[in-house]
């Protein structure tokens, strides 16, 4: 029972070797069972845990807590095991066919569950550096999977500026390490305010935020996240985006709670970074024409809303920021599949060249709609949820308000710009046997109108805070969003469709390797100054 | 063996990595940055004195065991990490003609 | 400062030395150009950070860094190295155009190596007998799956000979500029296989 | 004109560029140097002392780095292992094709490794892999352990293909080899749940004799150098058969 998160994090690692081992034709079956597994053993874990979890912290071979590694899980991290599940529920069901003969491809998939239900769950710094470093490495093969060149090129850009984030954290491990003798976060937390001389925490906490920052595509350095996302397949990009990048988001809350006592965290700083990389990120994804490259950049602006509401000191816009990353990894996968359905029919990734997919595609077209109302904000989809508990959060006529509403219409614009795909005549055949696909898109698109209408027992079950006063239904609304639509569909008429030149421009504009170093470096140095010197 | 110099190690590792204009030579500056972390970890497990962390009957004190052990397993990250990233670079000579990464750039949009 | 100099032991001296040869190896292969060179700079600054492991009484992560970093990594990267100096040819047309009498001497290779020094570049010529079939689409494959850089083959009609590579290569670029000037050798470009979904 | 105008610009860029990071490293090197001399009062030894007093009696190995990793923190060491078992299989992905070109001949690798260099491997190769062994076996004992020494057992193999370099490697049974020595590591490692009711220690309890603590060490220090070491050669061998 105890050891349930062992069993785990071991199911999925040994299942992924067995299937590279035995070739057979219905490995893929073996997946499935696992999958099955797992889940009823975490729904177990869940009910027979519920409301104790300061039970769950076990010591791996039943040291002294400060030596050994351990493992701890607590609401959060058991709702974001849930998350991990569901989706790779999805992505497995989405590639059923594509992973009867893959069997390498299954068993990189495999493996990476392991290595994030890992990461989830581990209470040591030095453990979460492995994940983190076994994150990056797999991830790096499923970009390369396709083996073109630009998937090489996407490839080698992650790993080598994912590897200098994670070594700037492993920095922050060693600072830590010589300051409490110990890596045990829970134990560092309990120990965290009795240091007075505070430098060298402060220096280490930058370390660490700077390592995870490129984890989470924060503003300065997000710039590897549109490539690898537009580049892999489709079930890959909806995996990464959905889920991957939430790796890094979960980091910088555990860690947040890890320097609580040093009373340094939580800052605006992370705030205002938060909004960059969300107008920045809706900038991009207004000037692109390639559907993945969109669907990316919006990831990148969506990363940004949830730090607003992550970096937050007020726990309703926390929560709201941490089911944002719920119901975000929901329509965003979502997206991402069915994407991939059209441009398999299509064969072209140019929005300007899809047209009559309502037509042709029916069923997809309805679940890309569901998507779309979703991130737009829709009321009554989950989206809309997530945003207005961190809009009312903030005050009414704030700064942070009118951002993050501006943000809400760049997002609507640009998906104003790609539901041109919908009208037009048919102009492809389609054969209508996806069953499989659909399937995993049918479940998405109800989980975010489930999520979007009954959520009470989801958040408080989870995060003990039922949030009943948002979702009232209220026609006022309704009129919100309709203005939203009208005002974005204005600036797309008028402003994005005439391509303008510095609409392209950004289009265009590509940062190079080394200029993304540099701006880490320009990044680590505002951190630093942020935290230390002033 | 001061920590502070080995610091200044990582941070050559950051210049090489922030103006190095080819991939390999990207990938020598991520192999530097992870020596001198390596470096900077055992120097400050080093920081008082002790004997190596193997004993006999008259050990008196040893140096810290842990960060020898982590820095083990970061060798062995490091070196896939390079394995790895030098296996993609091969591939992508081969693909664009150059390892220059803004001529990747100027491949892909003439392509697109 | 006086006394804490009297107080430092040899080893403590040692390792400050060794600290500023590894920084002084550090600088020299971050600004150095040339790649062949880094790569005996990088396993000599193996060696070095493996003394000085063993200074800060680590003989275990000596003894890897002494196998992994100085013995493995700095073969992979010779490996790598060398083969971006590399050139891949692959003759189908198996005739006098690149092997006369057993020897290079060919028009075709002379105009190759021409090419291949120019952007020093190790030209590295292959032929199979068993792929004399002039296919088209097999040719396109190879050149996308493998590494091959350039199929030679001819055109059995017209007696040219054509230069099969990859259109996102900037050699093949180059290749197709400087083979202006010869009338019967043709250069053809292949799309990159898209992305897909 | 105009052109030489624009590139002296550029490198005016690029050298205020520059000069710009090296000040932002100079910032960063300050501020360490400055929250380094703190480390003097806050350092904490707790862990140096726990191991000083403990280790020993607990695990059973003289070689603490080595009771670190097969006993303490095992489940580091596990996925340690398993970075190396995914970067194997991702590096043979990358570069693997599948044409078959079996008849293709190189005219440049005709070379002939020089006779002198071939008699002088012959003589190392063996003493190479006596010298891995011993470290992987002794590694409770003495510096070493199975991750070195299979690294050393690796680079003993490399040796092999400068004796001779048309050697052929079947790279498929390697990596299922590999594999399943992967799954005996975690079956071994997970054996005490049944002996002592906890994952990842040793399996004989703590207070048997040291002797017999050393028979699991030595076995999977055996295991993971055997890992480490089909690991490694698959690597490289991957790289040398590259595109070929």
């Amino acid at each position: 029972m105890i050891n349930i998160p062992i069993i785990l994090i071991f199911i999925p690692v040994v299942t992924s070797i067995l299937i590279y081992l035995f070739k057979w034709r219905h490995m893929n079956l073996i997946a499935f069972a696992a999958q099955l597994v797992m889940t009823v053993l975490a729904i177990h874990y869940y009910l027979y845990y519920r409301g104790a979890f300061e039970l769950t912290h076990i010591v791996l071979g039943g040291w002294d807590a400060r030596i050994g590694i351990s493992l701890v899980n607590d609401e959060l991290s058991m709702s974001f095991i849930f998350l991990t599940l569901f989706t790779w529920w999805m992505v497995i069901i989405y590639t059923y066919a594509f992973g009867k003969t893959k069997h390498t491809f299954l068993f990189f998939l495999f493996f990476l569950q392991g290595v994030f239900l890992g990461l989830l769950q581990s209470n040591d710094l030095f453990n979460l550096f492995v994940f983190f470093e076994l994150t990056t490495i797999i991830v790096t093969i499923l970009i390369a999977y396709k083996k073109v060149g630009e998937s090489y090129r996407a490839a080698i850009y992650y790993l080598l500026l994912n590897t200098s984030g994670v070594l700037i954290f492993l920095l922050g491990i060693i600072l830590i390490y010589f300051n409490f003798g110990t890596i045990n976060m829970v134990e560092i937390t309990q120990l965290m305010h009795t240091v007075e001389d505070t430098t060298l925490l402060r220096l280490s906490y930058l370390f660490m935020m700077g390592g995870i920052s490129v984890k989470a595509a924060l503003f300065p350095v997000f710039t590897w996240l549109p490539r690898a996302h537009g580049v892999a397949q489709s079930a890959i990009s909806a995996l990464l985006s959905g889920l991957i990048v939430k790796g890094g988001l979960y980091l910088f809350f555990r860690l947040n709670f890890l320097y609580e006592g040093a009373g340094f965290a939580y800052s605006d700083f992370f705030f205002y970074v938060g909004a960059l990389t969300a107008i920045v990120g809706v900038m991009f994804a207004l000037s692109q024409k390639d559907m993945k490259q969109i669907l990316a950049y919006h990831t990148v602006s969506q990363v940004g809303i949830i730090m607003m509401g992550l970096s937050s000191v007020d726990e309703e816009v926390f929560f709201g920021g941490v089911m944002h990353t719920f119901n975000h990894a929901f329509f965003k996968s979502l997206l991402f599949l069915g994407a991939g359905m059209i441009i398999k029919v299509y064969r072209t990734r140019k929005v300007g060249d899809i047209r009559g997919v309502a037509r042709t595609m029916p069923l997809v077209s309805i679940f890309m709609i569901v998507g779309m109302l979703s991130i737009t904000g829709a009321p009554l989809f989950n989206g809309f949820i997530s945003k207005s508990i961190i809009m009312y959060g903030f005050a009414e006529t704030s700064v942070r308000y009118w951002i993050l509403f501006a943000v809400n219409i760049g997002t609507a614009t640009s998906f104003v710009k790609m539901a041109q795909i919908f009208f037009g005549p048919k102009t492809v055949s389609y054969p209508m046997r996806h069953l499989a696909q659909n399937t995993a898109m049918m479940m998405l698109a109800l989980g975010c109108i489930i999520l979007g209408n009954f959520y009470i027992p989801f958040t408080t079950g989870f995060f003990g805070i039922p949030f009943d006063t948002v979702g009232e239904f209220h026609i006022g609304h309704f009129f919100d969003y309709a203005v939203t639509v009208g005002i974005a569909y204005m600036i797309f008429r008028f402003i994005v469709a005439k391509d303008y030149r510095p609409i392209r421009l950004i289009r265009e504009y590509q940062v190079s390797f080394e200029t993304a170093n540099y701006v880490f470096i320009v990044y680590l140095v505002a951190l630093t100054t942020y935290f230390i010197l002033i | 063996m001061n920590p502070i110099l080995t610091f200044l190690v990582v941070l050559i590792g950051f210049y090489g990595l922030s103006t190095s204009t080819n991939i390999i030579k990207s990938v020598f500056s991520v192999t530097i940055i992870e020596s001198g972390v390596i470096l900077l970890f055992l120097n400050l497990g080093n920081f008082e004195p002790g004997s190596i962390p193997i004993i006999n009957d008259e050990t008196v004190m040893i140096v810290d065991p842990l960060p020898q052990a982590l820095m083990i397993t970061t060798i062995v990250i490091g070196s896939t990490v390079t394995a790895m990233a030098l296996m993609l670079c091969i591939k992508v000579f081969h693909q664009y003609g150059t390892v220059e990464w803004k001529e990747i750039l100027r491949r892909e949009d003439i392509k697109s | 400062m006086v006394d804490y100099l009297t107080e430092l032991t040899f080893i403590d001296y040692t390792g400050y030395v060794l600290q500023i040869l590894l920084i002084f190896i550090a600088l020299a292969i971050v600004l150095h150009k040339k790649t062949g060179t880094i790569v005996i700079l990088i396993a000599s600054f193996s060696l070095v950070t493996a003394s000085l492991y063993v200074l800060n009484n680590a003989p275990d992560v000596a003894i890897a860094e002494v196998a992994i970093g100085s013995a493995i990594i700095p073969l992979i990267y010779v490996i790598s190295v060398s083969r971006q100096r590399e050139f891949i040819v692959l003759d189908k047309a198996m005739d006098d155009f690149i092997i006369t009498d057993e020897q290079f001497t060919g028009i075709g290779y002379i105009l190759l190596k021409r090419f291949a020094d120019f952007y020093h570049l190790e030209l590295n010529i292959t032929n199979d007998p068993m792929l004399g079939r002039q296919d088209e689409a097999r040719d396109q494959r190879l050149i996308e799956d493998t590494n091959v850089d350039l199929i030679v083959t001819k055109d059995k009609e017209t007696g040219d000979y054509i230069l099969k590579g990859k259109a996102s290569s900037l050699l093949m670029n180059k290749l197709e500029q400087m083979t202006k000037d010869y009338e019967h050798v043709r250069v053809v470009q292949f799309k990159d296989r898209g992305l897909g979904e | 004109m105009n052109t030489s105008a624009s590139s002296s610009s550029r490198t005016v860029v690029s050298v205020s560029r520059r000069i710009l990071l090296v000040a932002m490293l100079l910032v960063l090197f300050g501020v360490f140097t400055v929250s380094m001399l703190e480390l003097e009062e806050l350092y904490n030894d707790y862990g140096r002392q726990y191991f000083f007093e403990n280790a020993f009696d607990e695990t059973g190995s003289r070689n603490f780095v080595t009771s670190i990793l097969l006993d303490y923190r095992l489940f580091d060491s596990l996925f340690e292992a398993g970075i190396l078992l995914i970067a194997v299989s991702g590096v043979i992905w990358i570069s693997k094709h599948d044409v078959e070109e079996k008849n293709a001949r190189f005219m440049i690798d005709k070379y002939k490794t020089p006779d002198l260099f071939v008699t002088f491997s012959r003589l190392v190769y063996p003493l190479m892999l006596t010298f891995g062994f011993y470290i992987v076996i002794n590694g409770h004992l003495s510096p070493g352990g199975g991750f070195q020494g299979g690294a050393i057992v690796a680079t003993a193999i490399l040796i092999l293909y400068y004796i001779n370099p048309d050697k052929e490697t079947n790279i498929g049974f390697i990596v299922t080899v590999e594999k399943v020595v992967y799954l005996l590591i975690i079956v071994a490692a997970s054996v005490s749940i049944v002996t002592r009711g906890t994952f990842f220690t040793n399996f004989f309890p703590v207070d048997a004799p040291a002797d017999l603590k050393a028979i699991y060490l030595v076995l999977l220090n055996v295991l993971i150098g055997f890992k480490v070491s089909l690991g490694l050669w698959t690597i490289f061998t991957a790289f040398l058969k590259e595109g070929r």
